[in-house]
C-alpha cells in the first residue's frame, strides 16, 4: 500500500501545454505515473508528450477514466480548474498552483467536501508514493521506495527531509502545501498513514504560522501509534513577516516555532533539528 | 497588503458602513484647520501600519484650538515602531455609549471566513480570546452561502439586546461582509465599534488587509499602497518575483522554497552563524532572477558570505548555475560564495560551476559550516 | 400512520407575533397540534397563546426540542428564516409566506437538501394529519381522519377536495404551495404516500404551468400501486397569464390543463372534473 | 413583468453585454433622423411586449434613407397580437457569420437555473426543442455557485470551436448570468446572439423577464414597467392585492384560492356558462378589498351574475360577508349576487348574510349550477 496515489492512479494533468505542465508531465512519465490526459482548452485533439489533450476535464475524463487530476494553470483560474475537476467527477485533486486567491481556495475545498474529493493544496509540491507514482513536482532523485510516511507544508524542505530518511525510504510523501488555507490537513494524512500498514513511521514537517501542528500534536497524541518525528521551519523566523509561503506568518504572537516545538514535544513527537539527522533517528525507533 | 486607518475608513463610507466625520492631515497647521472644520474637541490619531499606536502615545485627545496643533506635532514625526508617522487623522469625538468589537477573516483551521464579536471592545481582542474566550461569538460562514442575515441579527441581539439595534447591526455586518468578498480581503475589523451617545452604531476604528494572493485581481488596491513603509529592498525583490526579508547577521542566503530557506536559516543559527536575510527565489528560476538576488543581498554591506541552498524541482539547478555565473560576470563579487545545488539537473550545474570559483557542497549541513566559517573569517 | 406530521411534531411558529402567525397559533393548538415555541427576534420572552416566543431559532430549538417549524414571516425575509431553521437543525419546514423570490426559495432549497432537511411550500397552506397534527392554515372543518392521501398545489380547492373524501377521510392533506419553485413535488409526496400503510388512496390536485403533473403521472405508472385520482384545474384559463398562483401559467404553449389531464389519464389516473364526484370515485375504488 | 427589448439592451449595455448601435423612435422622422445618425441599412423593429412580431410584420429592413420614414409608418401603429406599437427600434444591420441562442431560466422541476444554448439561433427555441433536442445545450447551475467559468467556456467551446471565441463567449455568459441573480430574473434570452463579420459576439435581440414576487426589492424596475400594454382593470385589481384576470363571458366570480378560482371557473363551463373573469382575493382578506372585487367585476358590463366562493382558511367568511354588504351598502348592484361561504367563520358569514338580497348555497356545485342560471335568465 502507500496513501493517496499508487499503481491505480489514472492522472490528467490540467494546464498540460504550459511549460511547467509538460514539463511535469514527461517528468511524471518518465517516472512511472500513469499520465492518462491533458487538458487545455482550445488545444483538443494534440497531443503532449505522447499524452492526448483535450478542451474539458469531462471530456478527458469521459474519453481515459482519469481518477486524479494534477493542476499547472494560473493562479487566477486554479479555483476554477479545481471546481472542473470535482464536477467532473475526480476524486483526488493536486493543486501546485502557487499564489491561488484565499476565497477561490475556501470556495473550491467548500464544494470539494460536499463531493467527497480530496484537495491536496493549493500551492504544494504534490504526492509521490516512491516506486508506484509521483503526482507532483519533486525531483525523482530524493525519494525511494519504503516505509516512512512524510508530510509537509514546505516544498524543497520535503526533499530535503525526504532524502534523510535513509535506508528506509518513504511509502507516502505528501506536501500539503504552504498556504493559510490548503484542502488536506495534517491530521488528514495521520490518519492515512496510521492505517497504512506499509508506513511504519512518520514524519510531520512543519512551519511557522497558523496552528495545524498544533492539531496535529494533539491528533498524534490521541490516536497514532507508530513513531512521529517533526521539524519546524522558521525558529530564525521574525514576527509579523510573510516567510515565503502565504500561511508562513506569525501573527499577534502565534504561531511560532517554539509553540509547535512545544505542542510536538508533550505529544511525544521526536524533535529534529536538523534533516540530516533524521536517519540515525529512524535507525534508533525502527 | 495592509492599509491606513484612514483609507479603510474611506473603503467602509462607501460601503454605506457609518464612521466619524474626520480629516486627513500632514502638517500641524492642517490639522488645526481640520479640528476647525470638524468641531472641537477632537482625537488625532497617528496613522501607521502597525499595532499599538496607542499605547506610544499616537493617539491623543485635543480639547481646545490652540492644543490641537502642537499635539499634531508631537505626534508628526513620531516614531512608532520602527515607523516614522506621516500622517495624522483627526476626528469628530464620539459620545459613547458602549464599545464592541466586529471583525471578520478566514479561519485557517475551519478552512472558512468567520465573524468575530465581542461586548469587549476597544481593547486586543488576541488577549480577550484568550483571558475569557467566553467573551467572543464566532459566527462560522458558508462561503458558498455568504453571512446569512439571521446570523448576523443574532450576534447583533446578543450584543445589543433591542431589536432596532440588532437590526441595524445587521445591516452593518452585512456590508462588513460584502466587503470582505469583494475585495478580497485577509481581515476587515472594527475596533471599537461604538454605540454613540445619539443610540446609533459607528465605527470608530477601521482595519482592512487585503489578501495578497488576491491582488492581481484588484488593481484598484494599488494606489492605496503605502511604499514608505516598506522595506525599498523587499520591494525590488518582490517586483522580480522573489521573496526577501532582510535580517541582521552576516550570512546572505538563497534559497529555493521558503521552507527550506527557513530551514536554512535554522541551521546557520544552530552552527554558530547569523543569517542576513531570508530569501525565496520562488518555483520558476531563470537565470535573471539569480543575478537580481545576488544584487539585492550584495547591497547590505553586512554581508560577508553567499550560501546559495537550491533542492531542485521545479526549479532546475543549471538555470541557478547560470545565474550565478551571469553575476559573477556582470559584477565584481567579492564575498566569497557556497553553493549546494542538488534535485533537478544537479548534475548539468555541477559542469557549469566546474571552473569557478564558488565553493561546493553536497550536504546542506557541509555548506552551512562552511559559509558559517568564511563569514566568521572575514570579520 | 400518516406523513410528515403526527403527534410527535413539536412545533415551533415563525413569526408567531403577527397578525396571521398569532391567529394560525391559536388554530393550530387547538387542534391539537403540539405548539411548543415562536420565534419573533426582539419579542424573546414573551408568550402568544401560551407558546414561549424566543429570538432565535436556535435558541428555541435549544430550549424546546422543536422538530418542525412554520413561517409566517414577510416575503422578504423567508428564504432567510428557512435557512435560520435548517441551520438550527429543524427537519421540517413549512413555508406558508406567498410572494417569496424565486431565488430565494432556490437558495433554500438548495442548502435544504445537502442538510436532509424538508421543506413544503413557499406559498402553500402546510400540512394536515386529520386527528393528529395541523401544521397549517387550513379551516379544520373541512378535513376528517382516514385513509385517502391528498396532494395539491392549490389552498382552498384542497380544502374543497378533502371536504370531498367523505366517509373516507384522510391520512394526510399536503398543500405543495403554487409557487413555480417549491420544496417538496408530486412525486415526494406520492413516495410516501405510496409507503404510508394508513393511506388506501390518493389525490393529486393539479393546475395550469409547468411540468410536475406529468412526471408524477410517470411515477404513479412506474411505483403506485394504490388507487390514484386526478384534478386539474384551469381548463379555461386563457394562455401567457399568470392565474394567481406565480406558477400557475402556460407558457409557450406548454403546461396546458390538457396535457395534465392526456398524462394523467395515459397512466392510469382516475379524472374527477367535479370535485364532488370524489366521494362516489372512492366508494367505487375502495 | 416584462420589458421591451430596447430596455432589455440597454440593461445589457451596463452590464457590458455588446449591442449593436440603435435607437428609439416613436414617430417617422425620428426614425429618420436615427437612421441618419445610425448609418444605412438599418432595421426598424416593433416595440411591443409579445412574441412573434417577425412573423406580423414587425420588423424589417430598410436599405435607403427615404425607405425608413414609410417603413416606420408602417409598423408604428401596427396592431400586433391585440397590441398597437407606439415605439420602434432603429437599429443598425450587422453582418452575420452564425447566429446562436442563449438564455438564462429557472428550471421548476431541478429547481435551480439552467443556462440553455444552441447553435439554432434566431428562431423560436421551444421548436428547436420540440424537434431537433440534441441541438440544445442545458447547463445546470449550482444556485449557491453560480455559473462557472468552466461551464461557461464548455459552452462556447462547443457552440465556437475557437478557444479565443469561447473566451469571449464566457465573459458574456458570465455577465448575463450575474445580471440574472442580481435583477432576480425569471429569464433573460439572447436570440439571436451573432457571430459578426468583424468576428465578435453581439446580441442581436435580448428579452428580460424580471421576478413579479422579487419586484419589491427592485425599485428601479417600476420605472421600465409599460402599463400602456396591461389591462388597467388588472393593475386597479393587483393595487389593491387582488390578483383579476378578464375573461370573455358573463358570470362574474369572486374567490379565495387561485386554484379554487380556476376550478370555478372550470365548473361554470362545464355545467353551460362562461366565466367573465378569474378573480383570486388572495389569502389576507378584508372587506375592502371585496368592495374593490365587486367594483373591478361590475365595471365589466358583460357581467349579469357575480358568483362568490370561498373556502375559508387564512380568509375569514365573516370578512368576505362584511364586504359583500358594504359593497351593496356603497353602491347599488344591479345583478344578483350567489354567495357560498364555507370553513373559518362561516357561521359568522351566515349571520351577516341572513337579512341580505344575497343567495346562499352551501355546495359548490349547487352554487356555480344557479349563478349559471341566473346568467342565462338575464341575457
Amino acid at each position: 500500500m502507500s496513501i493517496l496515489v499508487d499503481k491505480n492512479t489514472r492522472l490528467l494533468v490540467q494546464g498540460i501545454t504550459g511549460r511547467d505542465g509538460a514539463f511535469h508531465t514527461r517528468m511524471m512519465k518518465e517516472y512511472g505515473t500513469n499520465v492518462v490526459a491533458g487538458v487545455t482548452p482550445g488545444k483538443g485533439g494534440q497531443e503532449i508528450e505522447g499524452v492526448p489533450v483535450f478542451n474539458s476535464v469531462e471530456q478527458a475524463v469521459k474519453a481515459t477514466d482519469a481518477n486524479a487530476s494534477i493542476i499547472f494553470v494560473p493562479a487566477g483560474f486554479a479555483g476554477d480548474a479545481i471546481l472542473e475537476a470535482i464536477f467532473a467527477g475526480i476524486k483526488l485533486v493536486v493543486c501546485v498552483t502557487e499564489g491561488v486567491p484565499t476565497l477561490d481556495a475556501v470556495r473550491a475545498i467548500a464544494v470539494a467536501r460536499t463531493h467527497n474529493t480530496r484537495i491536496v493544496g493549493p500551492n504544494c509540491p504534490g504526492v509521490i508514493s516512491p516506486g508506484k507514482a509521483k503526482v507532483g513536482i519533486m525531483p525523482a532523485s530524493a525519494f525511494q521506495p519504503g516505509c516512512v510516511g512524510v508530510v509537509s507544508r514546505s516544498g524543497t524542505l520535503t526533499y530535503e527531509i525526504a532524502a534523510n530518511t535513509g535506508e528506509f525510504g518513504q511509502s507516502t510523501v505528501v506536501g500539503i502545501g504552504g498556504d493559510p488555507v490548503i484542502g488536506t490537513s495534517f491530521i488528514d494524512c495521520l490518519k492515512m498513514f496510521q492505517d497504512d500498514p506499509e508506513t511504519k513511521a512518520i514524519v510531520i514537517v512543519g512551519e511557522i504560522g497558523g496552528n495545524d501542528e498544533e492539531r496535529a500534536a494533539e491528533f498524534v497524541q490521541q490516536y497514532v501509534t507508530k513513531p512521529v518525528f517533526g521539524f519546524i521551519a522558521g525558529q530564525t523566523a521574525p514576527p509579523d513577516k510573510r516567510m515565503g509561503h502565504a500561511g508562513a506568518i506569525i501573527s499577534a504572537g502565534s504561531g511560532t516555532a517554539e509553540e509547535k516545538i512545544r505542542a510536538f514535544q508533550s505529544a511525544g513527537i521526536d524533535i529534529i533539528y536538523e534533516p540530516e539527522q533524521l536517519t540515525e533517528r529512524l535507525r534508533a525507533k525502527l | 497588503m495592509k492599509i491606513h486607518e484612514y483609507q479603510a475608513k474611506a473603503i467602509f463610507s462607501d460601503t454605506g458602513i457609518p464612521v466619524p466625520r474626520e480629516k486627513l492631515a500632514t502638517a500641524p497647521p492642517e490639522a488645526k484647520k481640520a479640528a476647525e472644520e470638524i468641531g472641537l474637541p477632537v482625537v488625532l490619531k497617528a496613522q501607521v501600519l502597525v499595532g499599538g499606536r496607542g499605547k506610544a502615545g499616537g493617539v491623543k485627545k485635543a480639547e481646545k484650538l490652540e492644543d490641537v496643533e502642537s499635539i499634531a506635532g508631537q505626534i508628526l514625526g513620531m516614531n512608532i515602531k520602527g515607523l516614522e508617522v506621516t500622517k495624522l487623522l483627526v476626528s469628530e469625538c464620539v459620545a459613547i455609549k458602549a464599545e464592541f468589537y466586529l471583525g471578520i477573516t478566514i479561519d485557517r483551521a475551519r478552512r472558512k471566513p468567520v465573524l468575530i464579536a465581542s461586548a469587549a471592545g476597544g481593547v486586543d481582542i488576541e488577549e480577550v480570546a484568550k483571558k475569557t474566550p467566553e467573551k467572543i461569538i464566532k459566527i462560522e460562514i458558508n462561503p458558498l452561502l455568504g453571512l446569512l442575515p439571521f446570523q448576523a441579527r443574532n450576534v447583533g441581539m446578543a450584543l445589543l439586546s433591542e431589536a432596532k439595534l440588532a437590526t441595524e447591526f445587521t445591516s452593518l455586518a452585512l456590508k462588513l461582509y460584502r466587503l470582505f468578498i469583494q475585495r478580497d480581503c485577509s481581515l476587515v475589523e472594527i475596533n471599537p465599534l461604538v454605540l454613540t451617545g445619539g443610540g446609533t452604531l459607528l465605527a470608530l476604528d477601521a482595519k482592512i488587509n487585503f489578501d495578497d494572493n488576491a491582488l492581481f485581481r484588484h488593481p484598484e488596491n494599488e494606489s492605496l499602497r503605502d511604499l514608505s513603509s516598506e522595506e525599498p529592498k523587499e520591494i525590488e525583490a518582490k517586483n522580480a518575483g522573489l521573496s526577501y526579508i532582510k535580517l541582521s547577521g552576516n550570512v546572505g542566503c538563497i534559497v529555493n522554497g521558503a521552507g527550506l530557506a527557513m530551514a536554512t536559516m535554522d541551521l546557520i543559527k544552530r552552527f554558530g552563524g547569523e543569517p542576513a536575510n531570508f530569501l525565496d527565489v520562488g518555483g520558476s528560476s531563470s537565470p535573471e532572477k539569480m543575478v537580481t538576488a545576488m544584487r539585492i543581498i550584495l547591497s547590505d554591506p553586512s554581508v560577508r558570505v553567499i550560501l546559495v541552498n537550491i533542492f531542485g524541482g521545479i526549479t532546475r539547478c543549471d538555470d541557478i548555475a547560470q545565474g550565478l555565473i551571469q553575476a559573477k560576470n556582470e559584477a565584481d563579487i567579492k564575498v566569497p560564495i557556497v553553493a549546494r545545488l542538488v534535485g533537478t539537473n544537479a548534475d548539468r550545474a555541477c559542469a557549469l560551476l566546474a571552473d569557478s570559483p564558488v565553493l561546493s557542497a553536497t550536504k546542506m549541513s557541509e555548506a552551512v559550516k562552511l559559509a558559517v566559517a568564511r563569514a566568521k573569517e572575514a570579520e
